[in-house]
């Protein structure tokens, strides 16, 4: 048993029974600290499967926007309203997650599992732009995907702009906020920055650079910045709607060049992906930020 | 050069942004936008007529690794489909206040265009994770739609609605993701590999409950019913007409990529229809509101067309699968046509329970013929459109010796002529006091839609040639 | 259990326990909650079965996956892809999972924090 | 890479294991939660801390120092005003 | 041009239905116009088929609706006959129910469903094939329903729920049997002397299946025994409803569509190999049978009117049945006479009901000098029913006579003889109360009856004279019949 395997282990066992106490515990701060660990846990064990974007977006936006998400519906839906299911019913509910994860676990080990992706892109790498596989994917090779993935989150915020739920306008939190957001915020900003440009390179990219720049919006608001001065949130919708117009009408204009939907014109794909790049993190820090902070007009603790 | 196909997939993409953007020239844009869109879609048709189904790989990359848009007869009809209902849909919001109160940035506009881009995007997906993708913004502007006004139970069932659809979804990207294990390629070429394999058919089963959950076939339907009668009436026709289709549609395709090998899945499509149309026209029959009745026909005619895809889906006898294909064109048609016509009778009279439909003195005339027109379009009567595809089915069915299954298409329309008859004898039934000549309350924008869409589907009985020859042109 | 057992294994739970709890609780919250466990525990299934690929490809020939990988392994300090468990930052994996799984994230956070908005809707409307 | 290097950094990231070992027990073993503030700001922040400065140490570009450095900077700070609001929230509410 | 023909006669009413649809009630006059107009061009443009078709001309259009099935429009000589009949006759009951419903609710969603009703009938009648008559058939129940339950009173609904049963499930049948009659033959046009092929030798069982499916799902509209309930239910309609509907086109579709699948589906030879036709004929006959005694017992006029219509149906059927042309040729013309017969009683009853509100065989005492003109139209239908010569009931049973006895069923002269009688026992009284009976002391007129209510029904009876005086004419409903039996026999 070499020690990389042990530790293994241990992170899996980490990330089962932080989930379980996610699921189980009764008190709702609780559940959502133990879903945070959970999600902790997990980008480590991204970083184990050899994948690290996927590591700094779990961590960003899976356990900490997620976890505020969820410390924000906790405040707000008080206690937990749930009778205990009839045991019969928890018990066949069991047995049968039970039986669907062990046959889950057979065929996905049991699976050949040859895929057909990793000499394709190594073929394609050259000419995709940049050497980093992930983004290559991400936003040449399958950027129909990523165009489709943000007008998810359009949408998303088209849907709460719609329902207006009511805006988050934090208590006062004492005076050490206000600092701590004067040093995080330029840092994140700088990082987001790094990550941006290393994108191409290395791990890091677009969605890993907006959820930390929306990271750094949230400690604003949370530092009592109002955001729910008319002027900042139009040009926070504005911006989390520019990002989807952007991208699509670059795919049109690189159909009007090169004749293929979002093939970009052999030489300059650099250029194209760094430049959508750019306008997908600042408008998912927007989207992400707005989606936090709510739209409604009535305010509420 | 741009083509249809991009244009179909991204135009409305882009008017949604433009809507959101500027709420008060929402209607204009979004009418707009609908109507290029249903150009476009036309233009798509005729090409597909005249040269035959074409593929575009994007970004110039080949599948596997690229994705392509295969926009074949399967594929023009459902965005056909989709443009006629949605322009007629558009049209009865453009003449009534935006339903519920004008959010700053959300409404009925940008959801409704991001609907329609994200099914034009499915319609011509070639690639199951693309279709995840394409099911999430579908399934969450659908809910927009349903949370419009904004009562307590349309955001009850807005609730259950995205948690089924994300729980349906998940199952969906964990058959993608075992897809991707067992055959190393995730787009629909896979699905051939796929049926030889025990985990390759544990695979396309999960995708196939992803979608049930999804179509809300019958064991998996109980979130639909509140969604489709709570929701405003143009957010319910399109919930109704289109967006529930679209599981079957990409099921349709499974079936066709699958051949013969998919035959379990096949016949268990076919018991849960069966089921549901059972179990729909039973809560149908006890509905007492409208517009629930309306909803529940819905999953009973889901189950009809799930009947109809399980038994006839191989792509061996090619009749059999274009009448079920028909049969969701006609049934769009016609529950878009219903749920405006029961919008419209609700809204006159105020309230939309069955038993005083015919109390008052005033009753909207228009809006009940399109009831009744639509009415004989689902029961499948003739000349309707719905009676060219059971009359289809049914034969191929009898060349095969299925009688049972004859038999189920049978009593699903016994059972739709049973509870759809309980609305349509009321609308005939003169009010206690109705005064000779008493005026008719005049005409609306909704009446014209769903008077529009009925008697499509009337047309559509007729110039039924025309939806079979482009289904001539589909790649299997 | 071999090393590349332990994270389809620990999918596979996540899976079951979220599944568990869908069918067990109806707090609005919860049912959130165990929806992103469910969909944590998919990507792990993945991201096992996409690492899995490059080890058997790295195991038969190697693979040539340059920039990419390359810089990866300098920082880990070993020159070649080991097989599984020798260095700790592991070898670069297929990178298309990776970008489903990305993409699954952010889709994700989408349709939850939509979840959120309904659920304090109705939340804030009376007591649910 | 020099040998003076590596046992440095392996010494400090001993060091800082142990700082991380100390706060876990803290947690543990401290009866209320004013005092278990200090295991969690005092003790992790300065087990991380020399963690980071000993994979610096190892790894052979120096370059590695500035990113790490960082994170130890970005944590310290985060953990002290989070000490803060616990105790702030505590002193106005006695422990809910 | 002229191939256009068919199209032509059946858009005069099926484009005007949706025009009167939208009309607002109150445009009454306008609305008279449009439908008289529409009926007075149909029956130039019918006569005008009718002549060229005489002279040999086929007309014929089809529109490919699926692979494999067409929507087909076929003007033959057996089309024509029908043709004639319900063009003739709409015209003279659209002016009766101008007339009968002044001032009553809903007018424009009554003449909508009546053209519209009018155009499945001569849908049906014009049918290429099997599935275009399926179509029609089905349009024609649909049109017909709100027709039936017009009044809205909860009786009337109950008498529609009925109607939707019997006619919604003969549909259904129908539907079935062609579907898998196309399953098996692929296209099933209709042709003189059958299609079927060897289907019969190498599927018996299937085709004999079929033809009882097929037989059933008519066999609701033409009122066979077990099927006939809907007819004396739905007579809550108004009259000219009761007068074209059950008199005309309803019941008569049924009985062409006997007609067409026997003559123009199987043939004759295949009815007989499959030894079809004696059943048919003895369900014929015991309908007859059953029509005429209930009709007996019936003391409301109208009831008594639609079991008369039961049996006197089922005169045609059993012509069909008979296989011989004697026979056919009886079976045809009756269809014809019963037609103009039973017009003029249900149209001389809807009088009686609108003038003197009377609508009991009871209170028919002293009618004929109450209301001369109507009770003479009633007495000449009523004896034509019964056969009395020289008026077209008795050509047609006398056919029908010779018929049986070529065909070696000397059961159908009793059959006719103890149907003779009956009629007589249910129309003579009668026919004796209206006219030797004084009238009740309190009789006051309940409504001036117009023009409008009195000329058709006298118009009529002048058909039923001259149907029975000019039989031998080529252009009489027997010369025609003549025709077509001999294209059909030969």
């Amino acid at each position: 048993m070499s020690p990389v395997v042990l530790f293994d282990a241990a992170l899996a066992l980490g990330v089962l029974g932080c989930a379980a106490l996610a699921l189980t515990l009764r008190d709702r701060t609780g559940t959502v600290a133990a879903f945070m660990l959970t999600g902790l846990l997990v980008a480590l064990s991204w970083l184990r499967l050899g994948a690290p974007d996927v590591a700094l977006a779990e961590a960003a936006i899976g356990a900490g926007l997620t976890g505020a998400l969820f410390l924000r519906g906790a405040r707000r839906l008080g206690p937990l309203r749930a009778r205990p299911p009839a045991p019969a019913q928890a018990a066949a509910a069991a047995l049968g997650a039970a039986v669907l994860s062990a046959a889950l676990l057979w065929a996905f080990a049991t699976a050949p599992a040859e895929s057909l992706y990793p000499p394709r892109v190594a073929a394609a790498l050259e000419d995709s732009g940049v050497s980093n596989p992930v983004t290559a994917v991400l936003l040449n090779f399958r950027a129909w995907d990523t165009l489709l993935e943000i007008a998810v989150l359009v949408v998303a915020l088209l849907l709460v702009m719609t329902l207006s739920p009511p805006r988050v306008i934090p208590d006062k939190l004492g005076a050490l906020v206000q600092p701590f957001a004067r040093i995080v915020v330029p840092v994140a900003v700088l990082v987001a920055g790094h990550l941006l440009w290393q994108g191409a390179e290395a791990p890091g990219g677009a969605f890993q650079a907006g959820a930390v720049l929306a990271g750094a919006g949230l400690a604003l608001v949370l530092g009592g910045v109002r955001v729910d001065r008319r002027v900042l949130r139009r040009a926070l919708t504005a911006l989390a709607l520019a990002g989807l117009a952007v991208f699509t009408l670059a795919a049109l204009a690189s159909q009007a060049v090169t004749g293929a939907l979002l093939g970009y014109p052999d030489g300059q794909a650099k250029a194209w992906i760094i430049a959508i790049e750019g306008a997908l993190t600042l408008s998912i820090a927007a989207t992400l930020c707005l989606l936090f902070t709510g739209y409604g007009r009535r305010s509420a603790r | 050069m741009v083509t249809e196909t991009s244009l179909l997939v991204t135009l409305p993409f882009l008017a949604a942004l433009a809507a959101a953007a500027a709420p008060r020239a929402a209607a204009t844009l979004g009418m707009a936008a609908t109507l290029a869109n249903a150009g476009f879609a036309a233009l798509l048709a005729r090409a597909l007529l005249a040269d035959g189904a074409r593929e575009t790989s994007l970004g110039g990359w080949e599948a596997p690794l690229g994705i392509t848009l295969r926009a074949d007869g399967l594929a023009a009809l459902m965005i056909g489909m989709t443009a006629l209902v949605g322009s007629a849909v558009a049209l009865q919001a453009m003449g009534r206040p935006a339903p519920g109160r004008p959010a700053p940035a959300g409404g009925f506009w940008p959801l409704w265009l991001a609907t329609l881009g994200a099914m034009n995007a499915l319609f011509l997906s070639d690639d199951l994770f693309n279709l995840y993708v394409t099911f999430e913004i579908l399934g969450l502007s659908a809910v927009g739609l349903t949370a419009l006004t904004g009562s307590r139970r349309a955001l009850r069932a807005a609730f259950d609605y995205l948690s089924a659809g994300l729980a349906g979804s998940l199952l969906l990207l964990l058959g993608v993701a075992l897809a991707y294990a067992e055959a190393g390629r995730v787009d629909l070429a896979a699905v051939p590999a796929l049926v030889e394999t025990m985990r390759g058919r544990i695979a396309l089963a999960l995708v196939l409950a992803g979608l049930a959950v999804k179509a809300a076939l019958f064991p998996l339907h109980f979130w639909m019913p509140a969604a489709h009668a709570n929701a405003a009436p143009p957010a319910s026709a399109l919930l109704s007409a289109l967006v529930v289709k679209t599981a079957l549609y990409v099921a349709l395709r499974l079936s066709l990529e699958g051949g013969a090998g998919i035959a379990p899945a096949r016949a268990a499509l076919a018991v849960a229809g069966s089921g549901a149309m059972l179990w729909g026209a039973w809560n149908a029959l006890r509905a007492e509101r409208l517009k629930l009745l309306v909803a529940h026909s819905t999953v009973a005619q889901i189950g009809l067309i799930a009947l109809a895809l399980g038994v006839a889906g191989n792509p061996a006898d090619s009749t059999l699968w274009q009448a079920a294909a028909l049969l969701m064109l006609s049934h769009a048609l016609a529950k878009a046509a219903m749920f405006l016509a029961a919008g419209r009778i609700a809204e006159e009279l105020g309230h939309d329970r069955i038993s005083g439909l015919n109390r008052t003195e005033l009753r909207p005339g228009a809006a009940e013929f399109a009831f009744a027109i639509a009415a004989v379009s689902l029961i499948g009567l003739p000349p309707t459109a719905g009676f060219v595809g059971k009359w289809v089915l049914i034969e191929g069915l009898i060349a095969r010796e299925a009688w049972i299954w004859v038999a189920l298409v049978m009593t699903g329309t016994v059972l739709s002529a049973a509870y759809l008859s309980r609305v349509v004898s009321r609308c005939l039934r003169g009010g206690p006091h109705v005064a000779p000549g008493a005026r008719r309350p005049a005409w609306h924008m909704g009446d014209v839609a769903a008077l529009g869409l009925a008697v499509g589907a009337l047309a559509l009985g007729l110039a039924s040639a025309l939806p079979f020859a482009l289904l001539e042109t589909t790649l299997t | 259990m071999t090393p590349d057992l332990i994270y389809p294994a620990a999918g596979a739970g996540l899976i079951g326990l979220a599944l568990w709890r869908l069918a067990t609780c109806g707090d609005t919250l919860r049912r959130i909650m165990a929806l992103n466990v469910l969909a944590v525990g998919i990507a792990m299934l993945m991201l096992a079965a996409g690492r899995e690929t490059l080890m058997l490809a790295a195991g038969r020939e190697t693979s040539t996956l340059a920039a990419g990988r390359d810089t990866l392994t300098r920082a880990a300090g070993q020159d070649t892809p080991q097989t599984a468990g020798a260095g700790f930052l592991q070898a670069a994996a297929d990178p298309v999972p990776q970008a489903f799984v990305l993409t699954g994230i952010v889709v994700l956070v989408a349709v939850t924090a939509a979840l959120m908005a309904l659920a304090e809707r109705l939340g804030a409307r009376d007591g649910d | 890479m020099s040998l003076v290097a590596t046992l440095l950094g392996t010494a400090m990231i001993a060091a800082g294991v142990g700082f991380l070992l100390f706060a876990a027990l803290g947690l543990w073993r401290l009866p209320d939660t004013l005092s278990r503030l200090h295991a969690l700001t005092k003790a992790d922040t300065a087990g991380l801390a020399l963690v980071a400065l000993g994979a610096a140490c190892l790894s052979d570009t120096p370059a590695a120092l500035l990113p790490l450095g960082l994170c130890a900077l970005l944590v310290a700070v985060s953990g002290a005003t989070i000490g803060h609001l616990i105790a702030r929230r505590l002193m106005r509410r006695p422990a809910a | 041009m002229t191939e256009l023909l068919p199209l032509a006669i059946l858009m005069t009413s099926l484009g005007v239905a949706p025009a009167i649809l939208a009309m607002p009630d109150d445009w009454s006059r306008l609305r008279t116009a449009v439908n008289l107009a529409a009926a007075a061009l149909k029956l130039g443009l019918v006569a005008w088929l009718s002549l060229s078709v005489a002279q040999g001309a086929e007309f014929g259009l089809g529109l490919e609706i699926a692979p494999g099935l067409a929507l087909e429009l076929k003007a033959d000589a057996l089309s024509v006959l029908f043709l004639a009949l319900s063009s003739v006759l709409w015209l003279l009951t659209t002016l009766y129910a101008v007339g009968y419903l002044e001032g009553g609710t809903d007018r424009s969603r009554f003449f909508g469903f009546f053209s519209l009703c009018v155009a499945a009938t001569v849908g049906i009648a014009m049918a290429g094939n099997l599935f275009t008559f399926v179509v029609f058939f089905e349009l024609l129940t649909l049109a017909t329903w709100p027709l039936v339950v017009h009044r809205g009173s909860a009786e009337a609904h109950r008498a529609g729920r009925i109607y939707l049963v019997y006619t919604l499930g003969g549909g259904l049948a129908l539907t079935l049997g062609a579907a898998w009659l196309y399953a098996l033959a692929g296209a099933v046009p209709f042709a003189p002397r059958g299609v079927l092929g060897d289907l019969p030798q190498t599927h018996p069982v299937a085709v004999t299946a079929i033809f009882v499916l097929l037989i059933a799902g008519v066999g609701v509209k033409a009122a066979l025994v077990p099927l006939h309930g809907w007819l004396p239910v739905s007579m809550v309609a108004p009259a000219p409803v009761s007068a074209l509907l059950h008199a005309v086109a309803v019941v008569k579709s049924g009985a062409y569509g006997i007609m067409r699948i026997v003559y123009d589906v199987y043939g004759v030879e295949t009815m007989q190999g499959l030894g079809l036709a004696a059943p048919l004929a003895a369900l014929a006959g015991a309908t007859i049978l059953w029509g005429s005694f209930r009709a007996l017992r019936q003391d409301d006029l109208k009831k008594r009117l639609a079991y008369s219509t039961v049996s006197q149906v089922s005169y045609i059927t059993l012509g069909v049945a008979l296989i011989s042309p004697l026979a056919a040729v009886g079976g045809l013309a009756h269809l014809i006479h019963q037609g103009i017969m039973k017009i003029t009683l249900f149209l001389a009853a809807g009088n009686f009901a609108e003038g003197r509100g009377v609508k009991t065989v009871s209170g028919m005492d002293g009618m004929g000098r109450l209301m001369p003109g109507a009770t003479l139209a009633f007495t000449v239908g009523a004896l034509g029913m019964i056969g009395v010569p020289p008026l077209a009931g008795f050509i047609s049973k006398w056919y029908l006579g010779a018929g049986g006895l070529d065909a070696g069923q000397p059961a159908v002269i009793a059959l006719l003889a103890g149907s003779g009688l009956m009629n007589a026992a249910y129309f003579l009284p009668i026919l004796y109360r209206a006219w030797f009976r004084d009238p009740p002391a309190d009789a006051v007129p309940k409504r001036r009856i117009g023009w409008m209510l009195a000329v058709p029904p006298a118009v009529t009876a002048g058909f039923v004279l001259a149907a029975g005086l000019l039989a031998n004419a080529p252009f009489s409903p027997l010369g025609w019949t003549r025709f077509i039996v001999s294209l059909e026999y030969l």
